[in-house]
């Protein structure tokens, strides 16, 4: 079971980095300022899921804190884009 | 990982190397933080790599250098981080000034003869 | 009472979270947290205008979870299936509209996470002259189903939850 | 035990500013008064401090007269320590005075348009202060940035289309300089191990091979950060834009934020690639000495090519900076000495030069300058009436004097401090002192002059006299202009300085011997890089509040 | 790997399966991300990357760390009250930024104005 | 009196300068008083000093002055600077007698005594110097000084060239003298004049002597205005005519001549010597006494006549016998005193007559008998006519010239003949003005001037006469001292009497005469001399004009150079310093350093996609930076979430949590900036045409140093990375980090502990920057384009357009954003104060804590706007920062009372009832500090930013909203 457990450790670290690249390669086609932020926006995420990830690979919880930061101030970049594509400004 | 890293560190550079030569301050200041990251990871890999290994000492342990990560290069690059994003900052703030006074974006504050 | 703990909710909630983040229940951190669950919304009320919602129904809002979980699963399946198996072209993304009766703030903030969480939905926004929520719908079949669904499965219970009896908290 | 209090003398200059600086930041330009007073009293404190560490420094107080502070009570290599040593304290002591100067100066006038310029500048003070006091690598860079970023704050100063313009230039180049000095660092530590100076300079003799190679670089490319900094050509184009641009008293420390570069280059270039240094001795000499003269030629060119006086005064400063590198490459300790007491005076030359300015060009109206130009092209006759003298008042006596002081000073004619340095700049490379190492053992005889040492001999003479002459041309023009001149009218605080930075130049002229004395003794120190090495990492600590017995470590490098 | 060997076969085949099935979510996420024609139909896809692809991996995790440790160790609950608090707002924000840009810079294309609730207003 | 110090001679002078220069403007016989005063008292000082003297004896006084060069200040005086010192202060005080009457009523003479004074004093410290370094210095403060009193009348355009000229000349002769005094220092070992004179032979016999020679004749050549740089003193003509007399012909122009002599038994007696010092000389007497011929100015004329005499001397020195040693010190003598009387004599002319125009003065016997009679006796002497001075010395002159050729080589008495012919006649040409007809057309109306005036003409005239007709009484041993302290041993056996008999010199003077008045008398009548403007022959011959062009070509060259080795923009300096970067290890270092194998099997797969988004993205902002300015920044996001990854991947959680806060600050405020940055349209014409190929080359160019620098910085990284690392510090601080620094987070006690000086100073940079984007902002003036709203806002398609910012989050489209950004207000605070606490321990600290905390406020400012939050919350970051700074500060400084260094960390343990021990580390308040400056600093930071906005509202509220649009969105 152990081995199975380290295959689909490995498959959801696989995934994620797919997932990731995927997402990467959206940001840099765009091909609107909103793609790249919906793209930037889910990269965080995916790389959130990644720390979360390696966190059970390596078994230790160093890398819940940072997923945790992530999620946290990951989305303020991402509605600061989206409030400047919407206004013109980010802060009125 | 290692030849990864020293990659990536020179192509994030490169970038930023290119950027930084360019005309426009925005071109610059991308520039900047490119170069900033890949300098800071550059520090950070002068401590080599390790992983899984993060340099806490949790109380009742008797701390093993040789299974830690080096923790200096790593205060250093966060205090290089810190610094960084106060000079980018600095720069930001300058470079709008400059295109208010001076209207152009250029980074001589004048468009160039041609 | 109310004025040294005038959200005594959120306070435990705070706390909890405090003692959460740290994993222990030691004296000392249950001390700092309920410290930390106190202060934090006082020196935050003035710029929270709204104060802190009241739970009136927590029955209704078990359910209403409940119903919503089922919902979220369902659509991810679907959207999953959509995106790895359909047809692109013949996708029909549409813009819906679906007059809404709650006025209530944190009401709609529930209301609002609901509809995103699940996926297939997002709320767009809620139409300022007419009060109709603009949603869009990632696979749209029956616009009128969805209208529905939203009404009396979400809209309803929310009511319930926040808006029953009078207005809630204290605006600061 | 506990330390003695005048160990604590040796951190004053960096905290003493650092809390001026934090209790000037919440005061509005309402306090404008206060703000200066407070202001100043910390510079007053800095000048005491600076006086303070000379006589502990020169006065046998401390041991082979350098005080090491260990802050946070970690030993050396792995805390950061602080040195004071006879050629830190006199640079404390000159950024003290150019400091107290430039602070009364804008007393009238800068420190109150524009806010915070009281607190920049105590930052200011504290990144100089630190960056001559550390003896840890990474705390140079710290304190380098704190000046830099205080720096571009003043340069900013008094915002207007052309301060912006050279404030870019001037902070592009420096965040691009500073990434190069965090390169050259971590290499240093990857291949040393170590940020301390001194045990940076321990070890480099057991490098080799790869190591050797990458250490190198690490130390390249810090160089080149220095010298950035401190103009040297190819890499300071940007000082005479930046000069020019920024205001009087921001300028004035400017020159001084010059010097700095040279300074660590001298210091770390000492200290590191010392005879002691193994494979790595006497690296980039020829490049420090060459670049020296190259920008020595610059300087001296751009001098001639401009007829603005804040880009006068920047190449000016360039001159100077390339004089003193090319002094450090050529790597002799009398010559040192020469080249230090020449940095303290043009430092004040300069610094004097760029304050007088802003009240010369109050009596330079552009079109008087501007038909002194014609008149001179086209060497228009006179029409031919009875020349008549004119009276000066007394404000164009002071001015005129004090600006002939200044070229004087900056052209190295006699009898101010220039001529003093240069000629002991000459007289040391015509008297080559070969230093007693242990590598080499016996001193020799009186050997021949290198061509290197005359081709420097005829730069400096050459870029004296073309300084002299475009000092000259550009006071005929301001002073012997045609027209009716108008007195400006001048402030005591805007005067005081001026006179008191020229009549520190005109001591350093009276005390000529002393100050070439106490030099000697400043070079000869930081010519001896083992007493460093032995006694910075040397220097016990207290024992720890908690005392509790440390596992003891064996960090000396082993030879390979 | 510290504890994996440890962990009970039941926990381990639990923790592999939402562990699969929380990863081929997120990248089924990305994919749609990547692939789908508009913009509207993009946005889509992430959602399910936080819902159940996060939730999966959350409860791995917490699953996880739990049996490993033989303490209850909840606190991705936090990371879930978190995903909770910012996902709405983030596609809120985008999409209704989305739709006004779309608007505005008038592209009928951009699938903004699919349905009836919006129109591109042809003046100035 | 014997007992007076030397040094007053030299200090008398510059006293007499600082009283004068301090009397007002107004007074005028003041002083000239102190003047007269002052160097009357060193005249007279002076000439008893002759008593000590003897034949061959000198007065040495010694004070300290530069030890450490074994440089003392010497003041040395012997029979030639005696005599020397007597013309310097006999000359100058008829000379400040004069001036008192010459000067005009407008002219403020206290500044212009002072200079003189000052230049006496110089020039006594020249004759003096018993050091050679003491020497140049006072050498160079005649050239400045000179230079003041030729610019004395500064509003005359000939005053300013000609005060430039000359002192460029001469300073620039001066740095060649002090670099020749150098070398002979650096061959002697001392630069005391007494060690140098002695060490004669040895100079001559080193291989340094030929430049040390030309370096001090450089020198000497240029001060005595010898050929090539003879063209100075004409143009040195526009200072007052007292400058004139005094420097121009009687002190400092001999400056270069006294030394000269002074180092001929150093320097002399070689050929080199001959051929240099002699060669210029005869070019120069030539030349000189030619030109003067043709002057219409009666002060050139003079000035040209000065340079031929000048010559002459040069010429003797450079013969170099003992004889022509004594002639040239006897002709130093006669010379100054007819020449300064002549000068005066101009003066009083020029003063009367209100020109000097020669082709204007006519007739002047008539109005002005007695100057007349006193000119005319002067220039029989500069004519060399018997029983005068001047036929003395160049009879000796003659006989040396005869002398050096033998009966050979006669050129050299050709010369000396000519120079005689020339200078008889341009000596009538001087004297014509004083015959014929009165002239009419006078600017006033001539008469003879006040008795005072007069007197130093005829002091001199006098003295001409007496020497003349009784050489060996008058000045016998005077000459005899002066030439012996030169000639020590060698001094030749002379005869100082008139007549010699009939010998050749004679002959010569004769034929001279003879020749001279014939000369005169053909240029007169069939050359027109009196209407001649420009000098026969020579007169492309314009050093002055060659002076100029050099200047110009100089001026020109440096800004060629400036222009070629230099730029002002920035790009150029960046190129420079990326390039430098990678070329400059290259050429240094050697050995390089050798890179490792490459194994492509250690590459974890995950990680390298990793990095393949993350260079994809820096590569992905390099390109789009331009035009699309979000994109970028989206991208340069991307790159930071990898980085950030890679940071908690490789066991560096405190650096992943410090990326992720800085990135999402970093980026809110480049939006923040992005609003006053006006959009970049593309081009239509670059979207058509293919860019110029400079584009192409500046690109490749760019690309190349890019690869270079990419590639080198990879290869160091992957060779330090692939080698065993070196015995670390490192090691010491995990060790230690919770023993000693209380703390289980090494990088946590590293920063707050170990190097907390450097965190110190990290957030003083912090402040610093914020001050400074708050001073920089609050007169910011935003671009043109960017004043109006954004189009976003200006938009009829958007129903939030007139919505105000608190209205959309009450009601408007950011109602429901707003609920949940509120509810997480309290949260972040929450988790700020959890990384906060356990930063010490755990990954975190004050600087995250900070950031978060301030990320909290910032999104309540996005989602309210700025005067909503503000008018529900004072924050005041200016006290934050304050107190930060304070905080961190104190805590350090609180050591120092328990007797430790500043920072010493201290831990308080504390046992309380219920919740156990408790550990108060001091680094806790030190981070506590770091938190409130990061605070304070970020919030200044941003809010001083978002308050432009504000601002810009308001503006357009002004303007009623309708102000216009940018034309495009930034992308």
């Amino acid at each position: 079971m152990a081995t199975l457990l380290e295959l689909s450790i490995g498959y959801a670290l696989v995934c994620a980095m797919a997932a990731m690249l995927l997402c990467a390669i959206r940001l840099l086609i765009g091909p609107s300022a909103h793609d790249r932020v919906l793209a930037l926006d889910t990269l965080w995420m995916c790389g959130m899921l990644l720390a979360l990830v390696l966190g059970i690979r390596f078994g230790t919880q160093i890398y819940f804190e940072v997923a945790m930061l992530i999620v946290l101030v990951g989305f303020v970049s991402t509605i600061a884009i989206a409030k400047f594509l919407m206004r013109g400004e980010i802060i009125e | 990982m290692e030849l990864v890293l020293s990659l990536a560190i020179g192509i994030v550079f490169a970038s930023g190397i290119w950027l930084v030569l360019r005309p426009r301050s925005f071109q610059v200041l991308c520039g900047l933080m490119l170069m900033s990251y890949a300098v800071n990871l550059f520090i950070f890999a002068m401590g080599r790599l390790w992983i899984d290994a993060p340099p806490l000492t949790p109380a009742g342990t008797l701390p093993n250098p040789a299974i830690l990560a080096d923790p200096l290069p790593q205060a250093l690059v966060l205090t290089a981080i810190v610094i960084g994003f106060a000079t980018t900052a600095l720069y930001l703030v300058v470079m709008i000034g400059s295109r208010g006074l001076t209207g152009t974006d250029h980074v001589d504050g004048q468009e160039p003869d041609l | 009472m109310k004025r040294w703990l005038p959200h005594p909710v959120v306070s435990l909630l705070l706390c909890g979270l405090w003692l959460l983040l740290n994993q222990t229940f030691y004296p000392g951190h249950v001390l700092l947290g309920a410290l930390l669950g106190i202060a934090a919304p006082i020196l935050t009320r003035h710029l929270n205008p709204l104060g802190y919602p009241r739970m009136r129904a927590p029955v209704v809002a078990l359910r209403l979870l409940g119903f919503a979980s089922v919902e979220v699963v369902r659509s991810c399946f679907n959207v999953s299936r959509v995106i790895l198996f359909a047809d692109y072209a013949n996708l029909k993304s549409e813009f819906i509209r679906v007059p809404l009766t709650m006025r209530d703030e944190y009401g709609l903030a529930a209301l609002s996470c609901l509809i995103n969480m699940t996926p297939g939905t997002v709320w767009t926004e809620i139409q300022p002259d007419t009060h109709e929520l603009v949603l869009h719908v990632f696979d749209l079949h029956d616009a009128a189903w969805w209208v529905d669904t939203i009404q009396t499965r979400y809209e309803q219970p929310l009511i319930e939850i926040f808006e029953k009896k009078g207005p809630h908290g204290d605006p600061a | 035990m506990s330390l003695h209090w005048t160990q604590h003398l040796i951190l004053v200059p960096v905290i003493l500013p650092l809390l001026a600086g934090a209790a000037l930041v919440p005061l509005t330009q309402g306090w404008h008064r206060l703000k200066f007073w407070l202001s100043y009293a910390s510079i007053l404190g800095l000048v005491a401090n600076a006086l303070a560490l000379i006589h502990m420094t020169d006065g046998g107080a401390w041991q082979d007269g350098m005080g090491i502070y260990l802050a946070a009570n970690w030993s050396a290599p792995f805390g950061i320590a602080l040195l004071a040593d006879r050629l830190s304290s006199i640079m404390l002591l000159l950024t003290a005075l150019l400091g107290l100067a430039s602070l009364h100066f804008s007393k009238q006038r800068w420190g109150r348009i524009g806010v915070h310029f009281h607190a920049l500048f105590q930052f200011l003070l504290m990144g100089i202060n630190g960056a001559f006091l550390t003896h840890d690598l990474f705390n140079l860079f710290v304190f380098f940035e704190v000046m830099l970023a205080a720096s571009y704050g003043l340069v900013l100063h008094g915002y207007n289309a052309e301060r912006i313009r050279a404030s870019m230039q001037y902070i592009a180049i420096n965040l691009a300089a500073a990434l190069l000095f965090l390169l050259g660092l971590a290499l240093i530590y990857a291949t040393t191990g170590t940020l301390n100076m001194a045990d940076v300079a321990g070890r480099v003799p057991l490098l080799a091979g790869d190591d050797l190679a990458l250490f190198k670089i690490g130390a390249t490319m810090m160089a080149l950060t220095f010298l950035t900094k401190s103009a040297m050509w190819p890499l300071g184009f940007w000082l005479p834009t930046t000069y020019a641009a920024a205001s009087p008293p921001v300028a004035a420390m400017l020159v001084l934020m010059t010097k700095v570069g040279a300074y660590v280059v001298l210091r770390l270039w000492l200290l590191i690639f010392s005879d002691d240094a193994g494979a790595a001795a006497g690296f980039g000499q020829d490049a420090l000495l060459y670049g020296g003269m190259a920008t020595i030629v610059f300087g001296a060119a751009g001098m001639l090519s401009t007829d603005t006086a804040g880009r006068m005064a920047g190449y000016a400063a360039i001159i100077s900076s390339g004089t003193l590198l090319a002094v450090i490459g050529y790597g002799q300790p009398n010559l040192v000495t020469a080249g230090i007491y020449y940095l303290i005076g043009s430092t004040l030359a300069v610094a004097a030069f760029l304050l007088l300015i802003e009240l010369i060009d109050r009596i330079r109206t552009p079109r008087s300058a501007m038909l002194a130009l014609t008149m001179e092209a086209y060497a228009v006759e006179d029409a031919p009436v009875e020349p008549v003298g004119r009276g000066v008042p007394a404000v164009m006596a002071f001015l005129s004097l004090a600006f002939a002081a200044c070229a004087l000073m900056i052209a190295g004619l006699p009898p101010l401090p220039g001529f003093i340095a240069k000629f002991g700049m000459f007289h040391a490379v015509l008297h080559p002192q070969v230093v007693a190492t242990a590598a080499n053992g016996v001193m020799t005889g009186p050997t021949t002059i290198p061509t290197a040492g005359w081709v420097l001999i005829a730069l400096i003479v050459l870029s004296g006299l073309i300084a002299v002459i475009s000092m000259m041309r550009f006071g005929v023009r301001t002073f012997w202009a045609s027209g009716v001149l108008v007195p400006p009218k001048l402030h005591r605080t805007e005067v005081m300085p001026i006179i008191f930075l020229l009549g520190l130049a005109i001591g350093m002229t009276i005390q000529a011997n002393a100050l070439f004395g106490y030099l000697a003794r400043a070079s000869d120190a930081i010519h001896r890089p083992a007493t460093y090495i032995g006694r910075v990492l040397s220097e016990p600590t207290l024992p720890g509040p908690a005392s509790s017995p440390a596992p003891t470590i064996n960090l000396t490098p082993e030879a390979p | 790997m510290n504890g994996i060997e440890h962990l009970p076969d039941w926990a381990a085949l639990v923790v592999s399966l939402l562990l699969i099935v929380g990863a081929s979510i997120v990248l089924i996420g990305a994919l749609g991300l990547l692939r789908l024609r508009t913009f509207y139909q993009r946005i889509h896809g992430p959602a399910i990357t936080v819902t159940i692809g996060a939730g999966s991996l959350l409860l791995a995790s917490m699953l996880y760390f739990t049996v490993a440790q033989s303490r209850p160790v909840v606190h991705e609950v936090i990371i879930t009250l978190f995903i909770l608090l910012t996902a709405p707002v983030v596609s809120m924000m985008i999409m209704r930024a989305a739709v006004y840009r779309d608007l505005r810079a008038r592209r009928p294309d951009a699938g903004a104005t699919a349905g009836d609730v919006y129109s591109i207003v042809d003046e100035e | 009196m014997t007992s007076l110090p030397l040094i007053l001679l030299v200090l008398l002078p510059f006293a007499g300068a600082i009283i004068s220069a301090c009397l007002p403007n107004t007074s005028r016989n003041r002083p000239a008083a102190a003047a007269g005063v002052f160097t009357l008292a060193a005249l007279i000082i002076a000439i008893s000093k002759f008593d000590e003297l003897g034949a061959g004896q000198v007065v040495l006084e010694r004070y300290e002055w530069l030890p450490l060069f074994g440089l003392d200040f010497i003041v040395r005086m012997d029979g030639l600077a005696w005599l020397f010192s007597i013309m310097v202060l006999g000359i100058g005080l008829l000379v400040i007698l004069y001036a008192r009457y010459y000067m005009s009523k407008q002219d403020p003479v206290a500044r212009f005594y002072a200079y003189m004074l000052a230049f006496m004093g110089s020039m006594m410290g020249v004759v003096l110097s018993g050091n050679l370094i003491q020497l140049v210095v006072f050498w160079e403060l005649t050239s400045l000084t000179s230079f003041l009193l030729i610019g004395y009348w500064q509003d005359s355009n000939d005053a300013r060239r000609g005060a430039r000229m000359a002192f460029t000349v001469t300073t620039a002769g001066g740095l060649c003298l002090l670099t020749g005094v150098l070398i002979l220092g650096h061959i002697v070992g001392s630069y005391e004049l007494d060690a140098v004179l002695a060490a004669g032979d040895q100079i001559r016999a080193h291989s340094l002597y030929l430049p040390a020679l030309i370096l001090v004749a450089l020198g000497a050549l240029t001060k005595s205005a010898q050929f090539p740089f003879h063209f100075w003193l004409p143009h040195a003509m526009a200072a007052p005519t007292p400058v004139s007399a005094y420097l121009h012909s009687a002190t400092m122009v001999k400056a270069g001549v006294f030394l000269l002599i002074r180092l001929w038994p150093a320097l002399g007696g070689t050929p080199e010597w001959t051929w240099l010092i002699g060669g210029a000389g005869v070019i120069t007497l030539l030349l000189g006494s030619f030109f003067a011929i043709f002057q219409n100015d009666m002060k050139g004329l003079l000035a040209y006549s000065t340079i031929s005499h000048l010559g002459l001397i040069t010429v003797l020195l450079g013969i170099g016998s003992p004889l022509s040693v004594v002639a040239a010190i006897f002709h130093v003598m006669n010379h100054a005193i007819f020449k300064a009387s002549l000068f005066m004599a101009v003066g009083i002319i020029d003063h009367e007559t209100g020109t000097r125009d020669m082709r204007v003065l006519r007739g002047l016997r008539r109005a002005m008998p007695v100057t007349a009679a006193l000119a005319i006796v002067a220039s029989a002497s500069m004519a060399g006519v018997p029983l005068l001075n001047g036929f003395l010395s160049k009879e000796m002159f003659f006989a040396e010239t005869a002398h050096v050729g033998g009966t050979e080589d006669w050129k050299m008495s050709y010369a000396a003949v000519a120079m005689g012919i020339f200078s008889v006649a341009y000596s009538l040409r001087f004297i014509s003005v004083f015959f014929g007809q009165l002239a009419k057309d006078l600017p006033q109306e001539p008469h003879e001037p006040v008795r005072w005036m007069r007197f130093p003409v005829e002091c001199l005239v006098v003295l001409c006469i007496a020497v003349g007709v009784m050489p060996e009484r008058v000045v016998g041993d005077i000459l005899a001292v002066a030439s012996s302290s030169v000639l020590g041993a060698a001094m030749p056996a002379y005869d100082l009497a008139i007549w010699h008999g009939f010998n050749l010199a004679l002959g010569m003077s004769g034929a001279a005469l003879v020749l001279g008045a014939l000369l005169y008398w053909v240029l007169l009548r069939r050359h027109d001399l009196r209407e001649r403007t420009r000098v026969p022959v020579l007169h492309r011959l314009k050093g002055a004009q060659a002076y100029e062009s050099t200047m110009l070509a100089l001026s020109l060259g440096a800004t060629w150079i400036i222009r070629l080795t230099g730029t002002r923009r920035l790009q150029p300096q960046l190129l420079v310093l990326m390039s430098f970067m990678i070329v400059v290890p290259l050429l240094l270092v050697d050995p390089w350093f050798s890179l490792p194998p490459v194994n492509l099997l250690n590459i974890e797969p995950l990680f390298a996609v990793l990095w393949l988004i993350g260079a994809a993205c820096a590569a992905g902002a390099a390109y789009k930076a331009k035009y699309h300015r979000l994109a970028a920044l989206s991208m340069v996001g991307g790159t930071g979430i990898v980085t950030a990854i890679t940071f908690v991947w490789l066991s560096a959680p405190d650096l992943a949590l410090t990326q992720l806060m800085v990135e999402t600050v970093t980026t809110v405020l480049i939006l923040l900036g992005l609003r006053w940055l006006p959009p970049r349209l593309v081009p239509k014409v670059l979207k058509l045409t293919k860019a110029p190929p400079s584009t192409w080359f500046r690109r490749s160019r760019d690309s190349l140093i890019a690869v270079g620098g990419g590639l080198g910085i990879a290869a160091a990284s992957y060779a330090v990375l692939m080698r065993s690392p070196p015995p670390s510090i490192g090691e010491f601080f995990v060790l230690r980090a919770l023993t000693e620094g209380g703390g289980s987070n090494v990088v946590n006690v590293l920063l707050v502990d170990f190097r907390g000086f450097d965190t110190l100073g990290e957030v003083t940079v912090l402040s610093a920057v914020a001050l400074t984007v708050y001073a920089l902002l609050r007169r910011f003036r935003p671009a043109t384009e960017s004043i109006a709203i954004p189009v976003q806002q200006a938009s009829d398609v958007d129903p939030t357009k007139d919505q105000a910012p608190a209205a959309q989050a009450r009601h408007g489209y950011l109602m429901i954003p707003a609920v949940y950004l509120r509810l997480l207000l309290p949260v972040m605070g929450v988790m700020a104060a959890y990384f906060f606490m356990r930063g010490h321990n755990l990954p975190g600290g004050g600087f995250v804590a900070g950031l978060i905390f301030a990320t909290a406020l910032i999104v309540q400012y996005m989602v309210a706007g700025t005067d909503w939050v503000e008018s529900h919350l004072r924050l005041r970051p200016h006290r934050w920062i304050s107190w930060g700074l304070f905080c961190a500060c104190f805590t350090g400084i609180g050591a120092w009372f328990l007797g430790y260094p500043f920072l010493t960390s201290h831990t308080a343990h504390l046992d309380l009832p219920v919740l156990g021990e408790l550990h108060a580390p001091s680094a806790f308040m030190f981070d506590l500090g770091v938190f409130l400056v990061v605070v304070g600093s970020t919030m200044l930071t941003l809010v001083a930013l978002a308050h432009q906005s504000l601002r810009s509202h308001r503006l357009a509220a002004d303007a009623t909203r309708v102000t216009i649009p940018p034309a495009k969105e930034i992308l």
